[in-house]
């Protein structure tokens, strides 16, 4: 019997750095990898000039954003379909504040729509976690709704660059040092939000209750709170990015942000998020969204044609889910070796 | 039991016009729109627009069936598929209701009048002129159209290709890219064209939420004045890129002035001054005298030539 | 439900239950019980589960609770929890009146509750399972995982299993996953510890060794309280007992001055003459045969069944018994063997075809095996025959409900409408309407996998009486037991299988506790 | 609570069991099903005497002819949710049924051979989808987001930034023409026949009790001997071909084939299937619902835009709709149980 503490001893450096090599994300950092070899020997540009190496950065990071809300929503077994029309309003919101208040200061701005998308968030959250209805369900309907809110408030209204102070525009495409500033938001956001749900106890809570909501519920976990609060991080992320479009794209009409939903989801399950909740990393998500923007922009390099675009990122949507699920069926089988051979 | 409509008039004229744009929020509608009203306030007549947040090509067809109900004079549009919305159109004309298309066409044998904004051969020829010319008549350019299926968009890059076939050999189209007139796809479109392809020396864009995107992404870039880029832009988008450089000349035509003749070719229609065939005539206001062509098709006149020197007299 | 004996005991009506429990209550002593609940009433719509739940913990003691299934002591453990709030009656802990408005609020008042329906989070490891909310910290509030571990490893020693402890509690037997629980609340190192049957699903070694951890906890200075269908358990631990019947209070007494009999007559309020009441019948020509059945889960199983017998299938938990039945049926696959009805081979994996050819398997999982809940006594006593109901392919209600009529009747299902939904019914109302839904099919064999786990003596004697009348009635039946008792008295033959085997096959006349116990563990067999 | 004497012993006789818990009134009018019907007829009273035009035959057959695919794919849609799985990709199965069917008919094919062929691939897109969720085991949220930008890619990449336009005006006809003397689009006709044949399946077959069994409970569903990936097959490949033929009836009706026809109408889809009252966990839900939870957008559509206010507003009113349904719903049922606790106590 005491066998048993020896025999399950924790791993060495050996074990761990083969249990990196095991790990989900390894897969889809290789799988990025590729793409960008492949597509840089074809055309270095795509790499190598200034450019090529910023957008590679710069393209991904609203996603890498609501891709990473949406990570922490499904974690807890539920989605939040209604990004794409929380960034619409968010940017929306954003363009409007400086247009017609031209004395707030860009932070202030920023602040308010950030909140702005929290609040909308809240709305999602409450409704899923007080009315116990489930978020697929409610956040179809706000996606409709936010969306259709917004088409009202703009009407033939558009928001163009030069309504916006060139301080704010210069958000988009700042760099410090080699990094544009929308990047290192979107990787201060994914740290800070990988460190909470893998290290946290209220982060853990998060995947217990997607593993299992109604044993969370009699374990004691405050379930509808934190799943209130997944939404509302979800909604703040979704505004987060709603501003930083705004400062990357210049222009915001109704429709910005439309069908990002998907993308964000799309994103998650590359990255190894399970869609029934309990198991991913916004890491895995954040590197999903990059794979997939990123193979958007090498195709055409590629000589794919524009339009065979939505065919591969269908493709490799499947494939990531086959793959968790092999990967799913092997570690089943190594753990019962393992604790037959430690009996 | 529908409550009586004013104007669907027994008497007088029914002047009720109502524009249907590809879809809302679009700058380059708006002021051909406000064009329309212009113009259909000039006449005494109702201006309404209606439309899709949108542009896809079925949205438009449950608004032209509600105009159908409602009894309006004419549905003044800018079609966003050649054929979907033509039986829609066909029942609103059966039910008396003139259709004018404007900008972007469908079948000619589905609405009354096409009110041409130019000749495609014309709108191919100024943009081919203004990038060879910019590039020195020789390398490699690409074009950044709108969305794949743009009926008008479509007939253009055919032309640009004959054209720079037969008279700039030295000229190479590499590739043709699709924005969706989306500001965001077109800004991200850019980018890959100029990694696609490292020689690349200028971009034509022949729509206005294009050449914006575009001229946005070059002018934050290092290609920025290395790059060459031209198409079919609006004064009040381009300004800022023709003043610092990014953008040398580009052209358009007047979509105020579009929509003007446009309303006034629907009330020459609901006068019955004019039927729609060949050789017909009408008065549209300041414009003055217009004449039918053939297939139905109005011209409203040559592309205009937009650069830093007389950008400044414009304002839309 | 009115007595239909003269009851022995006590027997307060449902009316006016306070009184008579006040009566035989025990005398409060001086010091306020570690727990105590005094007439505590909760109803869910119609359904009232207690009507006057009352109990006394004291410290230093384990304290069993028994009742026939649905006499609200889930319920009960639920209210102490903090799940359900009561709607009447007294909670004191340690003598203060409380009221929990969530099992968090119990948890840190110092209550740890292995629920009967176990609690794990299957994507979680077995450590974050056990440590989820109270993990260990370090730094800047961050979980120390190497710490979390090691106290898991500890507790796994001090229940002597081996469970990788990162290894995810999914896929875990139904034993170990109770095992995790227990970890659980131990770790909780509570003042109060509360085990709605923890042993329904595990082994007599491991019982054996809850047991051990249970006394140690009581001679800590613990309170516990234990609940169980099974007597025998409740006299070799237990030091007090209270008995409930209806949602109501009973009687409580000291174990020694009590015995089965005394306590069968206090849950039911009447005598239960015979447990197992097989009666003889003729056997006949066999009806199902398994030769050489093979799975990653069992090898080479070979069993027959005849008509009029009963064929025990004995086994410690684990043992794959279960497994076998499942591929038996078809609703599992398997490798290589064969089964044979009435002498005609059955395709695999295909319980359509099995139910064809006469066979039907009453599931060990009534509630998520067994029955479609959420929907009603009607569709689910004939899902097993929809497809012969019909007329021209179309199956309407009526002829569902004509069926059912004389299905639930023929069982004493207890409903008043045909549209009540199964869900809400208790335990033994339940195994009832699976009994019946399969015996609609008019099987030629019938495999049943435990069929009395968790149900309470009065059902449990009807279900044996049943079989019994099948068996008499030419029917071959399996069934799967691991309550020896049950085994011994029903079965006119007993296979044992352990670790995926059949280790043997012993007649009416050689079966014995022991005889059976050996083979199943191995002990004095060759291994 | 249950009076039956509990007569102990002899089988055989029948007890008296009630068919029916609760009185008919209440079964039938506290359904969901019976409050979307209600909220239906509610709307078109309210456009019939406040909205100008709404009177007219006309808004019927420009309501059915835009609902048309919407209520063909919510009816396979409506048997899929209840078995607890969901299929995104029906739109651009459409898409590619669409984009099939123009470049056939332009490479010269008949109309028919070539709406056959798209029926045959809609029906092996549904089968894709449905053994990736079965046999090989994937959760169908996830499978079908995969599916949807797949087919919609492939029906891109064959069509370029081409629109087919030229179709035969007897085939287009049947689209856009109507049942000779009714206000309703021909279109009815299979939508009646479908919707019948769905509903006998799903309320009136040993198939459908096992759809229904399977989104309540898989597990016990698979020990009665019902099918499940059999099942689950069937209602993924119904749904694709059902999709195929809603793209053929699309392609015809705007007599368009593209590429990008009918992006997004899977969440309309969805969205009529929920509003109508089928539970997205599955096993609860009945056609009946969904189809006037279709109808009843529709209706509101139009009554908006005859109104003259931006038909965009329907969105928020759909979303509104959908969200107020659910939470009503679930508020019902806690306040339900509240007032008979207090009845009781
Ligand atoms: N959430 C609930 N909703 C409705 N009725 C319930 C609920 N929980 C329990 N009941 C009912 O209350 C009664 C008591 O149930 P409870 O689970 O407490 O019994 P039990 O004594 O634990 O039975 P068992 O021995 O089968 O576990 C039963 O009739 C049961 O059907
Ligand atoms: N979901 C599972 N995954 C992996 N192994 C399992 C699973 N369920 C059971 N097992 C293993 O299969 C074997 C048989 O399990 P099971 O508990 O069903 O046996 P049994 O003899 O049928 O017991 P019971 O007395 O409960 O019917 C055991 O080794 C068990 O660990
Ligand atoms: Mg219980
Ligand atoms: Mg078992």
């Amino acid at each position: 019997m005491s066998a048993a503490t020896t025999s399950f001893a924790r791993r060495g450096v050996l074990g761990r750095l083969s249990a990196l090599a095991a790990a989900r994300e390894t897969g889809i950092f290789l799988a990025l990898v590729l793409v960008l070899v492949v597509t840089t020997a074809k055309s270095p540009s795509f790499l190598f000039s200034a450019d090529g190496f910023r957008d590679l950065l710069l393209t991904p990071s609203t996603l890498v954003l609501i891709a990473v809300g949406q990570a922490i929503v499904i974690i807890t077994r539920n989605v939040d379909l209604s990004v794409g029309s929380i960034i619409g309003l968010t940017a929306y919101l954003t363009g409007v504040l400086f247009k017609y208040n031209p004395g707030l200061p860009i932070p202030v701005v920023m602040l308010l729509a950030v909140l702005f998308g929290a609040g909308l968030g809240l709305v999602n959250g409450v409704l899923v976690s007080v009315a116990k209805v489930p978020s697929l369900v409610i956040t179809l309907g706000t996606l409709y709704a936010y969306r259709g809110i917004n088409v009202v408030w703009t009407g033939s209204n558009r928001i163009n660059a030069s309504d916006m102070p060139r301080d704010f525009l210069a958000i988009g495409t700042a760099k410090l040092w080699v990094l544009p500033v929308i990047t290192l938001i979107a990787v201060v956001v994914l740290v800070i939000a990988a460190l909470v749900l893998r290290s946290s106890r209220s982060g853990r809570e998060l995947y217990a209750i997607g593993s299992d909501p109604d044993a969370a519920h009699l374990y004691g976990l405050k379930v509808g709170r934190r799943v209130l609060w997944a939404f509302v991080a979800s909604g703040t992320l979704a505004g987060l990015a709603g501003v930083l479009y705004t400062a990357r794209y210049g222009t915001v009409d109704s429709q910005a942000g439309y069908g990002l939903e998907l993308q964000a989801v799309g994103a998650a399950v590359i990255g190894g998020v399970a869609i029934f909740g309990g198991s991913g990393s916004v890491g895995g998500a954040a590197l999903g969204a990059v794979l997939l923007l990123t193979i958007n922009r090498a195709l055409p390099v590629l000589g794919i044609p524009d339009f065979w675009q939505g065919a591969v990122v269908g493709v490799l949507i499947i494939a990531a889910i086959i793959l968790d699920r092999l990967l799913a069926l092997r570690q089943a089988r190594k753990l019962t070796v393992m604790e037959d051979s430690a009996a | 039991a529908s409550t009586g409509d004013s104007g669907s008039g027994d008497g007088s004229k029914n002047y009720q016009i109502t524009f249907l744009p590809k879809n809302l929020g679009n700058a380059y509608f708006d002021t051909s729109d406000a064009g329309g009203e212009k113009a259909i306030k000039e006449f005494k007549g109702t201006y309404a627009e209606v439309g899709p947040a949108k542009a896809s090509p079925d949205a438009q067809v449950s608004y032209i069936n509600t105009l159908t109900q409602k009894q309006v004079g004419a549905i003044v549009m800018s079609a966003n598929d050649q054929k979907a919305p033509c039986d829609a159109i066909k029942q609103a004309r059966d039910a008396g209701v003139k259709v004018v298309t404007f900008d972007s066409d469908t079948s000619a044998d589905c609405r009354d009048l096409f009110i041409n904004q130019a000749t495609a051969e014309g709108i191919a020829k100024v943009q081919v002129d203004l990038i060879t010319k910019e590039i020195g008549d020789s390398g490699e350019i690409a074009v950044l159209s709108a969305a794949a299926n743009a009926t008008n968009q479509n007939a253009w890059i055919d032309l640009m290709k004959k054209d720079l076939e037969a008279n700039h050999p030295n000229v190479k189209l590499v590739d043709v890219v699709y924005g969706d007139d989306d500001d965001q796809t077109s800004f991200d479109k850019t980018a890959g064209l100029l990694q696609s392809h490292p020689n690349l020396k200028g971009i034509v864009s022949p729509t206005t939420v294009g050449i914006a995107a575009a001229a946005r992404y070059l002018s934050t870039s290092s290609f920025k004045g290395q790059v060459k880029l031209t198409g079919l832009g609006t004064p009040n988008q381009m300004r800022e890129y023709v003043t610092d450089g990014t953008v040398e000349e580009f052209a358009l035509w007047n979509p105020g002035d579009l929509g003007y003749l446009a309303a006034y070719a629907a009330k020459a229609l609901i006068d019955g001054d004019i039927t729609g065939k060949e050789g017909d005539s009408f008065k549209a206001g300041d414009l003055g005298e217009y004449k039918v062509g053939k297939d139905g098709t109005v011209l409203l006149g040559d592309p205009f030539v937009f650069n830093k020197d007389n950008i400044g007299d414009f304002k839309f | 439900m009115p007595p239909a004996a003269p009851a022995t005991g006590s027997t307060p009506s449902a009316g006016a239950p306070s009184g008579a429990a006040a009566s035989t209550a025990p005398a409060a002593p001086s010091a306020p019980a570690a727990l105590e609940l005094r007439d505590i009433s909760k109803a869910f719509g119609q359904v009232i589960a207690l009507r006057s739940g009352t109990l006394r913990l004291e410290s230093g003691s384990i304290h069993a609770l028994i009742g026939e299934n649905g006499a609200g002591k889930s319920t009960l453990v639920k209210i102490i929890a903090g799940l359900y709030q009561r709607d009447a009656g007294e909670f004191l802990l340690g003598g203060e009146s409380v009221d929990f408005r969530s099992t968090a609020e119990s948890k840190a008042a110092g209550i740890a509750v292995i629920y009967q329906e176990p609690t794990l989070f299957p994507d979680l490891s077995v450590t974050e399972n056990i440590f989820m909310g109270r993990q260990p910290l370090k730094g800047l509030r961050r979980i120390d995982r190497a710490a979390m571990r090691e106290q898991a490893l500890g507790l796994f020693q001090r229940l002597g299993v081996r469970i990788h402890p990162d290894r995810p509690a999914r896929g875990l037997s139904i034993a170990d996953q109770q095992i995790i629980e227990i970890a659980k609340a131990i770790s909780l190192d509570a003042r109060v510890l509360v085990m709605d049957e923890p042993t329904a699903a595990l082994s007599g070694v491991e019982v054996d060794r809850l047991f051990a951890v249970a006394r140690a906890l009581r001679d800590e200075g613990r309170a516990l309280l234990f609940i169980s269908h099974r007597f025998d358990e409740v006299f070799a631990l237990c030091d007090t007992v209270t008995v409930m019947r209806d949602g109501a209070y009973i009687a409580t007494q000291p174990i020694a001055e009590t015995d089965t009999a005394k306590l069968v007559r206090q849950m039911v309020g009447r005598d239960v003459a015979e447990l197992f009441p097989k009666q003889e019948a003729v056997i006949g020509d066999e009806l199902l045969r398994v030769e050489g059945l093979t799975s990653p889960l069992f090898a080479d199983v070979d069993l027959s069944v005849r008509s009029g017998e009963i064929v025990g299938l004995a086994g410690l938990v684990g043992a794959g018994r279960s497994e076998v039945v499942r591929a038996v049926f078809g609703v599992d696959r398997y490798d290589s063997g064969t089964v044979t009805v009435e002498g005609r081979a059955l395709a695999p994996h295909d319980p359509t075809a099995a139910m064809r050819a006469g066979l039907a398997l009453v599931p060990e999982d009534r509630r998520a095996q067994g029955l479609v809940l959420g929907t009603t006594v009607a569709r689910n006593l004939t899902m097993a025959i929809r497809s012969k109901l019909t007329k021209a392919g179309i199956l309407t209600r009526a002829a569902e409900n004509q069926a059912a009529r004389v299905w639930a009747s023929r069982l004493e299902v207890k409903s008043s409408a045909l549209d009540a939904e199964v869900g809400t019914f208790s335990g033994g109302n339940q195994q009832k309407v699976v009994l019946a839904k399969w015996l609609a099919t008019n099987p030629k064999v019938l495999i049943v996998d435990e069929p009395t786990r968790g149900i309470d003596v009065g059902t449990k004697s009807e279900v044996h009486r049943l079989l019994s009348e099948l068996a008499g009635q030419g029917l071959g039946i399996l069934m799967i037991s691991s309550e020896l008792p049950e085994v011994l008295g029903m079965a006119d033959r007993v296979i044992v299988m352990r670790e995926g085997r059949v280790t043997a096959e012993l007649s009416r006349a050689d079966a014995n506790p022991e005889s059976v116990m050996s083979a199943a563990t191995g002990a004095g067999a060759a291994a | 609570m249950s009076t039956t004497a509990s007569a102990a012993g002899s089988t055989g006789e029948t007890r008296a069991y009630r068919d029916y818990g609760r009185p008919l009134w209440r079964r039938v009018l506290l359904s969901r099903e019976a409050a979307v019907i209600a909220l239906l007829i509610l709307v078109w009273i309210v456009g019939y005497t406040q909205v100008p035009h709404f009177a007219a035959p006309i808004t019927l057959t420009f309501l059915l002819q835009d609902m048309a695919p919407v209520l063909l794919i919510a009816l396979p849609m409506t048997l899929i949710i209840i078995t607890g799985e969901i299929d995104l990709s029906v739109a651009s199965v459409m898409g590619l049924s669409s984009a099939l069917i123009g470049i056939l008919t332009q490479q010269g094919w008949a109309f028919g051979a070539a709406f056959l062929v798209a029926l045959i691939v809609g029906l092996v897109a549904g089968l894709v989808n449905g053994v990736l969720v079965t046999v090989v085991g994937l959760p169908s949220l996830a499978v079908t987001i995969g599916t949807l930008a797949l087919y919609r890619g492939i029906a891109q990449g064959l069509l370029g930034s081409k629109a087919i336009t030229d179709f035969p005006s007897e085939w287009t006809s049947l689209a856009t023409g109507n049942i000779p003397g009714t206000p309703l689009p021909i279109v009815t006709v299979l939508i009646v026949v479908l919707a019948l044949v769905f509903g006998l399946l799903l309320h009136f077959t040993p198939f459908g009790r096992g759809v229904y069994a399977i989104g309540l409970s898989a597990d016990a569903a698979a020990f009665s001997g019902v099918r499940i990936t059999r099942t689950k097959i069937i209602l993924f490949a119904l749904a694709g071909l059902v999709s195929a033929v809603a793209g053929a009836y699309y392609t015809l009706r705007f007599g368009s084939a593209r590429g990008d026809n009918a992006t997004g109408l899977e969440l309309s889809v969805v969205a009529a299937v929920l509003l109508g009252g089928v539970s997205i966990f599955g096993g609860r839900g009945a056609l009946p619902g969904v189809l006037a939870g279709a109808l009843l957008i529709g209706a509101i559509a139009s009554a908006l835009r005859l109104a003259g206010i931006t038909s965009d507003v329907i969105n928020v009113v759909t979303g509104v709709l959908l969200v107020l349904s659910v939470v009503i719903a679930g508020l019902l049922g806690k306040l339900r149980f509240r007032r008979l606790r207090i009845v009781k106590s």
